[in-house]
């Protein structure tokens, strides 16, 4: 295996994402496109011809090393994949929001944060940790979300009253007044 | 900013302490305390270190440090490192002059009645230099791993649970942070910079052209001028050219604009 | 490559983290310690004598695929992974003394190192390597830390039984009390 052979190598496989070829030229940029792609291609011939577990695949936004699929069963049966999940920011601040306004609408969430909330919505009543707790009387009739006594459980907490600085905070994570005009 | 700043401690025995490679860098041979052995600034990280410090350089046994010897050169230490205005060092130092008078306090007869005034302190210290110990361990089993990086892509197992979560209530303190960080606040779009005055303006290049006929735009603004000043002396001399009160002329690229009367018949 | 070997690549690249010899066996159950170990060892010598980007290490308890060390300068500075920031020893030795007295109020952590703790404290806890996991008894219900999972993740450790032992130290890990009583 030459030198940038394995340098691709070392970087599709710590890579949480397919890399595409710009950024596979940044991680040498003395490189010229024809020789990464000489290198990608070596590296897929030495996966499959050496017969290895993994493969080089091409994806439409890059490449990226996966494992062969006929495998997948087998490690899916024995469970080593599974590992804690972190939320993500987003989701963090989208429960912190519900958690101290609510019930809350949708609108009122995107308000706040200023950025489309249905899909971490979904992620979060999918965990648990949300609930559709009512709808709104105003136009539309929204949906209202609130937490979970599955929340309350995860940080230890015996009611929402204990959530630190629960009415500063409710008062405080308001939706921005609208800007005024010039 | 790119070593660890952790101290290598003195060898002794042969744990994990030994072959580490991480070293106090910043130490700098700038300061000299003492007859001959060399202390630096910055590094430590309270005074059970600097201390700690002082006692391994000379190779000096921690069950029998010479009190008076090291009180002295710790109150030295400080005075140089600039470290006498922080209260943990001016405490320790207090304490070790302290221990150096009861050490001269006569001893009962009895010896066995005779308590060692430095043994908390050489407890604290070995206590302090093995969490020295294992915090370098730390340092080197987290370098490695720095430099070792594992797999980044974890595919999703087919028709698994989905996988445990874990979050804390720091976690959740953190994003109320977060979005009231991002949550702009009303009077920040409420400008109150000073409105234009392009009335004013006009008025003032009126009377300025009435003494005579041709100004320049530096004129036109006024001394010392604001940039609400500036923009509304701009918009009045559009305007005013607009309606063919004024000419605006360059005698060549890049120099003063000339704002020129027109015919009085024109601007009425 | 025999299948075996194939069979374990393909899990090792699946895992982010290290996988024991349990968690291996469970992928094969009618495999042996012994072929286990073989194929391990086949594997390892693939990826070094292949002059491979990525190496098998054994770790206290479990075996991992890692980048080498030479590719992750190039790797970070194309920012294809973040490095996490180094700590400082104030931290480290504040996150040694949780780590083996946890749970650990502050005061307790200020007078092992002589030094307040309250910032230092704080950083750890907003890099996830700390939290808060009680309150203690005693006056005033000080606040108890202890360590996160993202503290072994950032060492590479599976739990806390991987830090070195009191007998691996070399300084006693229960000092001589001193002769006399207080």
């Amino acid at each position: 295996m030459n030198q940038l052979t394995r340098l691709l190598e070392a970087a599709l496989f710590s890579a949480a994402h397919p890399l595409g070829m710009a950024e596979l030229r940044t991680l040498e940029p003395a490189a010229t496109p024809e020789e990464i792609r000489a290198a990608l291609d070596e590296l897929r011939d030495i996966y499959q011809n050496g017969g290895h577990g993994v493969e080089l695949v091409e994806l439409a936004d890059g490449f990226q090393i996966v494992t062969r699929r006929e495998f997948a069963e087998q490690i899916a049966l024995a469970q080593i994949i599974q590992r804690p999940r972190r939320l993500s920011a987003a989701a963090l601040e989208t429960l912190a929001i519900i958690a101290y306004r609510q019930p809350v609408g949708r609108s009122e969430i995107e308000d706040i944060r200023g950025v489309a909330a249905d899909g971490v919505l979904r992620l979060l009543q999918e965990r648990g940790l949300i609930d559709v707790v009512g709808r709104s009387e105003s136009l539309g009739r929204p949906l209202l979300y609130g937490t979970t006594p599955g929340f309350l459980e995860m940080l230890g907490l015996r009611d929402l009253n204990e959530l630190p600085r629960a009415e500063e905070l409710s008062v405080a994570l308001r939706p921005p007044e609208p800007a005024t005009g010039p | 900013m790119t070593t660890f700043e952790t101290a290598e401690f003195g060898g002794r025995g042969s744990g994990l302490g030994n072959g580490t490679p991480l070293n106090r860098e910043s130490r700098t041979p700038n300061s000299a305390v003492d007859s001959g052995f060399v202390v630096q600034l910055e590094a430590f990280s309270g005074p059970l270190d600097l201390l700690l410090h002082l006692i391994r350089e000379q190779e000096i046994e921690i069950t029998d440090i010479p009190i008076a010897k090291i009180a002295e050169q710790f109150l030295a230490a400080i005075s140089q490192l600039g470290l006498n205005q922080a209260a943990e060092y001016l405490e320790m130092a207090a304490h070790l002059l302290r221990i150096k008078i009861q050490m001269l306090l006569p001893r009962p007869l009895d010896d066995r009645e005779w308590e060692d005034p430095r043994a908390e302190l050489v407890r604290r210290l070995l206590e302090y230099e093995q969490i020295r110990e294992v915090a370098n361990w730390l340092a080197r089993q987290a370098e490695w791993r720095s430099d070792h990086f594992p797999r980044g892509y974890l595919p999703e197992p087919p028709d698994a649970p989905p996988p445990p979560l874990v979050f804390s209530l720091p976690d959740l303190m953190h994003a109320v942070e977060e979005v009231l960080a991002g949550i702009p606040r009303a009077d920040i779009h409420r400008v109150v910079a000073r409105p234009l005055d392009v009335e004013g303006a006009t008025r003032r290049l009126r009377a300025l052209l009435e003494t005579r006929p041709q100004i320049d735009f530096r004129e036109a603004v006024g001394e010392s001028p604001t940039v609400a000043d500036v923009i509304s002396t701009l918009i009045a001399v559009l305007e005013m050219s607009r309606l063919g009160e004024i000419r605006l002329q360059q005698a060549q690229p890049f120099s003063p604009v000339e704002i020129v009367r027109e015919s009085v018949d024109q601007a009425a």
